[in-house]
């Protein structure tokens, strides 16, 4: 496995670089592994990718770097120390002075021969592959669809030069995944509602969950899929339930900022018995934090957010192949359940570009919106709210039948009507809040990763899956089977069953989140009593990775 | 019979909202309306109970938040007629925002503000359209903003349909209220209503004393006057149709929904699906 | 004890009647508790005010009538069957065929020959002072001050007329709550923030909070607090926020809907370390659900509301008094440690009026701003966010000094300033996250009610502390000190000494709740992982009674 | 030296906001302003880091939301001098409702909407001001919204000074935010901005073309030649103070802050407070 640093200043063509490289590497074969960690900046500062690479699935990023690609001399201060002992640098020679580990090439110079000065990038891509002992079979395929056709020879041709100037260094590992996917968290989320039948997506900008709406959009006329960026968070979601109630499958996306803003209509969502889906890509907090990158601090909010009470249910996503099949999952529980479902992800999932097998086209019933025409009294007797064994009224499309369709977000009857009645009051209540045991039926369990008979039981919820499933593997190989961890996807209702068989089995339960406060553990205790006795807890804004995971239970004894 | 029926209001005995209701349902049915075609949708207030009493599809939302709700519905289907009738607080207010960007959008649905220049449900405070030194609960020495225009605003936003009625004045609402839900693009009609209970001074009275009909020689598709117009509101206040213009709607300027076609029956076809995760390989 | 309803259509003057009544009662020495159960309408409907008097501080409502003052047949159709043995009815003659309960008065012909069909509501308490054996010695005073000049002397006569029309029948008690206070929980918050230096209060109006904003409006030129109605429920708290910051104590109001719209900014009042008060009138939910009803259904919200993770107190007031010291308080402790704090009370609370004991003056420490002048740094070096120990840095208010005040909801530096780095972040987090150790040690305890010995202990919180204290009194005299109960005011941070102490010793525990899910009890197990046994929730928008607690607890065998 | 000092910023070389920052740096410096009596506030984008980049006091607030949170600053201090920069989305999108109650307060604060009819910081999205037609990311198949024309807005909701500048006219730039800072009420400048990373089409060409003074022929105080100067928009583009009024401002009409004194310093008397809780004995 190899892992390589490409960094710079915003505005340098980090983010064009390395697609265009990742594509490359998948290509031939690799298993590729991106991860980004920019500033709220659009020129400037620093940022950086890092592309980790191999002939077998990788499930984290890593620090510890075989090569950097610095576009100016501040990556290689910030960074040079994380290289291993034959790692290279790759930089232009104005840069700095020849020593063991650095490989100059005057990129800058090149380009400028070359007529145009932002080529440098695909300069270093030649080179990069060259080292890596890859060939230049795929690199006209992918640059045609990476840049524009006007600028398609020059950076063929830079590419070219970049490859002869250097040599070979690292043996090509081979690997299988050239047929693989290579795409964003957010892709594949947004990917996930095309596939469930999405028909309308309402949001405001904001990072990181910007990027779904940039993808639906981009597609919008092929997928028959309207997109519409609403004027603030308020109007998307409540356009979102809008457009649900009128019979469009409809989604609406922010970060917890925005989130924050649709709390209110959520809970019309709850008593209207409209589906919704509403993902929440998690960014640091509170207030605008930091606001490009990652946290899981979002979870205890969104699990109690808005007043009063009202079902609902909260996926967190693992991985991107999650993201996608939970997404069309997602809008089945809200369709089945008339109810909203949240999506929770984050900015570490969301903007890592990572492999993944062709995502499967969903089941039939996935798709299908639960009307149930079918045990329908006459159109004139219908009551939109019916008190039903399980809870769940027959839905309705205004405008479909003669059926009149009622949507009402004060206390009301089973017709739709405003009520008073205490009795009424109560029995809507419980209807509404009773379809969660049959919801409950169907939740998944955490994944279970490791040893049966671990020690140590690690627990973990949405894009800490990678990391921990990492991290779990390099501590059985060492520690010879001592750890096993749970990682929750569904996450509220809490699923219950696999935990309360695990938990009792283990010595000691360490809670690993990207949080200051340990939100899990906090659930997970109210709705099992079971008590974590230590956590790991990282909320500087930056993923932590399997590594960082070991070297700390390391440290601490565990 | 009046398909859209007669329901028991919570409404104060004397409330213009009555006459605006039965206006409502009469347009209604003269434009033929099936029921089953038709949305009425609203916020929260007294003015926004309006869906529970009639007979139609209804979507009774949040307070200010009605018209993104009505746009989606609007969007997903749009053989539905949608209609919003909700208060000067929830429009102006609460919603203030969407007021003005739905506007832009041009979307084709009614918006039948009842203006009682109060907030009703809430017992009598100050709304945006509440006339500068009225007194009341919590403006206890005077309300000091300076009061929202709704129709100026309207123009000045782009509506192309921007009128003014008075509850008190039935026929000639109910013939803007047909004016105005047959207008393809957002149509906003912000209607006189006296509140009984809480606007002492803004009363039947006062807007009969003051109310004059636009007349033919009004042109309301002169701009430049109809923003004159829409700020004449004191001793003289005109009803009618203050500006009218025909332009394309969001429908038709959509490109996903310029194809024709319901959205919310529409389909993404496996090949595509197929194609787009080919595109990530 | 006596226990009388009024009831009637929405606008036939309940109000009014209650608030002339209750005074008079409470004039003559009574205590006095009036409940009020109200529709959603400004006309007709049916809405009903029980006024429960007697000479002994009264903890609860009651079902049990004495009387009813019926200003429709409605009201007798709906309340006749909790009338006591000897109850008796008084409408007018009109109304009902006389039986033995019923006292009829031609009350509306009475009142047509004074000139005014109003005033039949004089008449009808003029008539009940005499029932139950009271002089007319307050009538004038009181008369006086609760309607206009011009009504007076009619209204006077109304009562006179009344008071003869009727024979007494019921002993006065006595009583010495002559010199008490008779005023709601909304009055009570209000007067605390007044009592703490409130400076500005922002709010949109929405019932059950709306008087809290309407009483302060009423004193504004007196007291020299601004009101400013806002344009929406998210100007109100930002407005808050910034007139806060400017070194104005502020406060803003709400229901769960418009606190629902908050939450965004209660994170700006948390990472901007802004001191802020903001008070969650509930109310049933969610979305618009009942909106002139109660219920206590908001605290896992607020406990968690708002993205990411900043220190927050929550206080949820208990009855009239409590509202009133603890809202000075919550003004203290948000200027201490420069953090949101939230007063939960509820439409039960707010609307109920209630004797108590008068008001005694704040500390001057409790309204003294936190500016910490001493010790501080030149002007120049000043900085907002400077890492103390405790969390707290010293604040100062913008334009007193030379010293630069900021304030940022990104995440920043000490000086404010927006920042993206790893460590200082970290710092910053647990800086603020700090500041609950110092908090904790200053939380007040749940009050035990009851028996040292008790098996089975109650829990409850906010306002069910009246009705759970009266049920605790009844039961122990019946079942020899068998019960207790820990009613909790502070509710987040979780106090936990007090619980932690009593929790063994019972046999069973029961949470009581006006909620549908246990909301105090999930948050109890989550910090303390003791779990209730049993519950008792009620969730149809009406206060439970103590006596329908003795039921409950007797039925259910416990 | 500037008092207010200079400071790295996080824009982008060629961007218009460095322009704004320095004629707003010299406006305050010959307005001879104290750093400790100004403030200024902003939302979230890039014209909102503004004040990170000025030695005053600050206050960053949420997105959309800085005018309700600096006019509660000035009612608390109204010696501050409270200065609003921020962008076009923050003021007139996610803020609008703010935008038009805030004018009706008519709050003495000056309002500076750095306009680059984009939204800058999240990558180039339509804001409100975007031109119809125009392609982003999100708007792929071009903008349909009908544009957002701040000044007329803001006019017609009763501001009492309504301005636009250019950053690429820095001396007359400077002049307007003078006046604007020194206009006793709420103040809009809506100023043209170029950003060089997400509008290729409103440019500082496209500006420079365009744009052309007030001169003195033009008579602010005329409400509807103003608004018909508002509405001017495309191959020309006034800059210079479209409107001006004088009316009295919040602190003016308030009963409270009208007897004058600095609201945070004010004190309920015990006297008062006993006497309060004697009303309800
Ligand atoms: C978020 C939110 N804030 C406040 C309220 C309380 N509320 C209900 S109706 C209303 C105002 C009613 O005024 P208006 O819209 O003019 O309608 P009217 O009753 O006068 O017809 C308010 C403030 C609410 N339901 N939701
Ligand atoms: C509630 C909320 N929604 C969305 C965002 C994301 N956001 C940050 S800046 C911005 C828009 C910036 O546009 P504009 O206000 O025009 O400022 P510019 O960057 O162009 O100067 C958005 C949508 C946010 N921070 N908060
Ligand atoms: S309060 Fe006013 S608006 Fe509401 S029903 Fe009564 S009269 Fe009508
Ligand atoms: S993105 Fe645009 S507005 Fe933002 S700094 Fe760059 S040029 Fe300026
Ligand atoms: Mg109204
Ligand atoms: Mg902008």
């Amino acid at each position: 496995m190899y892992n390589i640093l490409i960094g710079g200043a915003a505005g340098q063509g980090i983010d064009t670089t390395v697609t265009i490289l990742e594509k490359l590497l998948k290509k031939s074969g690799y298993f590729v592994y991106t991860t980004r960690d920019v500033m709220s900046r659009v020129r400037g500062g620093h940022n950086f990718s890092t592309i980790r690479f191999g002939n077998e699935i990788i499930r984290s990023h890593s620090h510890q770097l075989d090569g950097i690609i610095a576009l100016n001399s501040e990556t290689i201060e910030l960074h040079h120390a994380k290289l291993k002992e034959n790692g290279f640098i790759l930089c232009d020679s104005k840069l700095r002075e020849q020593d063991n580990k650095i490989i100059p090439l005057p990129m800058e110079e090149m380009a400028k021969e070359l007529g145009n000065p932002r080529v440098s990038g695909s300069i270093a891509i030649g080179a990069i592959l060259k080292l890596f002992g890859e060939s230049l079979d795929h690199a006209e395929d992918v640059m045609k669809v990476s840049v524009k056709q006007l600028y398609y020879e020059i950076n063929i041709k830079a590419i070219h030069l970049g490859y002869d100037k250097v040599d070979a260094r690292f043996l090509h590992k081979g690997g299988n995944f050239h047929d693989w996917m290579l795409l964003s968290g957010n892709q594949a989320i947004a990917l996930g509602a095309i596939a469930a039948g999405l028909r309308f997506y309402s949001a405001y900008p904001m990072s990181p969950s910007t990027s779904i709406m940039e993808y639906l959009a981009s597609k919008s006329l092929e997928t028959d899929v309207l997109v519409e960026q609403a004027e603030d968070e308020i109007a998307a979601i409540n356009m979102a339930i809008g457009a649900s109630y009128a019979g469009a499958r409809a989604m609406t996306g922010t970060s917890g900022g925005g989130f924050s803003l649709m709390v209110e209509a959520l809970g019309l969502s709850g008593i209207a018995e409209i589906p919704l889906v509403a993902v929440d890509v998690q960014r640091p907090g509170p207030a605008t934090g930091l606001p490009t990158r990652t946290e899981q601090s979002d979870l205890k909010f969104v699990v109690s957010a808005s007043h009063g009470e009202f079902p609902r249910m909260v996926i967190a996503v693992r991985d991107h192949a999650d993201a996608y099949y939970q997404t069309i999952r997602a809008f089945t529980m809200a369709d089945k359940y008339q109810i909203p479902v949240i999506i929770l992800s984050d900015q570490y999932l969301a903007d890592s570009n990572i492999t993944v097998k062709p995502f499967d086209l969903p089941n039939l019933q996935d798709i299908t919106p639960y009307l149930d025409n079918i045990d329908m009294e006459l159109d004139e007797d219908y009551l939109r709210y019916r008190f039903t064994e399980d809870g769940i009224s027959p839905r309705r499309i205004p405008g479909e039948t003669k059926a009149l369709v009622a949507a009402d977000s004060d206390e009301h009857d089973e017709r739709g009507w405003i009520t008073e009645s205490a009795d009424i009051r109560t029995r809507m209540m419980d209807k509404r809040l009773h379809k969660l045991n049959k919801l409950k039926e169907e939740l998944q369990e955490p994944e279970f990763i490791g040893d049966d008979n671990c020690e140590i039981l690690l627990l973990g919820w949405g894009s800490m899956y990678g990391p921990i499933k990492e991290a779990v593997k390099l501590l059985n190989k060492k520690y010879n089977g001592k750890y096993g961890a749970l990682v929750f996807g569904d996450i509220f209702p809490l699923p219950t069953a696999r935990l309360l068989e695990k938990a009792p089995l283990a010595k000691q339960i360490v809670n690993i989140e990207q949080n200051a406060t340990g939100q899990l553990a906090g659930i997970i205790r109210e709705y099992t009593g079971i008590q974590c006795n230590d956590s790991i807890l990282k909320y500087d804004g930056r993923q932590i990775s399997a590594e960082e995971i070991v070297d700390i239970l390391e440290k601490g004894g565990l | 019979m009046c398909q859209f029926q007669t329901y028991e209001t919570a409404w104060c005995p004397g409330c213009g909202n009555f006459s605006i209701l039965k206006c409502l349902k009469n347009a209604l049915e003269e434009l033929g309306k099936d029921p089953s075609k038709v949305l009425m949708a609203a916020g929260i207030g007294q003015a926004a109970k309006t869906p529970q009493y009639i007979s139609a599809n209804s979507f009774c939302g949040l307070h200010g938040r009605s018209l993104p709700a009505a746009t989606a519905a609007k969007i997903a289907n749009e053989e539905l007629t949608v209609i919003v009738n909700t208060g000067d607080g929830d429009s102006y207010g609460e919603g203030g925002n969407h007021f003005i960007h739905t506007i832009r959008r041009n979307i084709d649905i009614t918006h039948f503000v009842h203006n009682n220049q109060i907030y009703g449900l809430t017992k009598g405070q100050a709304s945006p359209t509440t006339a500068e030194g009225q007194i009341t609960g919590v403006q206890t020495t005077g309300n000091n903003n300076i009061p929202f225009h709704p129709l100026l605003l309207a123009i000045a936003s782009g509506a192309g349909f921007v009128a003014r009625a008075f509850s008190g004045d039935p026929e000639h609402l109910t013939a803007i209220m047909k004016k105005a839900i047959s207008y393809k693009g957002y149509a906003l009609v912000d209607i006189l209503q006296p509140c009984v209970s809480f606007n002492k001074v803004n009363t039947f009275r006062y807007y009969k004393d003051r109310v004059y009909h636009l007349d033919d020689s009004y042109d309301p598709t002169n701009k430049m006057a109809a923003i004159e117009k829409a700020m004449e509101f004191d001793d003289t206040i005109p009803i009618g149709v203050l500006y009218h213009e025909e332009m394309p709607d969001f429908h038709a300027k959509n490109a996903v929904l310029s194809k024709g076609g319901q959205l919310y029956k529409k389909q993404c076809e496996d090949a595509v699906l197929q194609r787009l995760i080919q595109e990530f390989v």
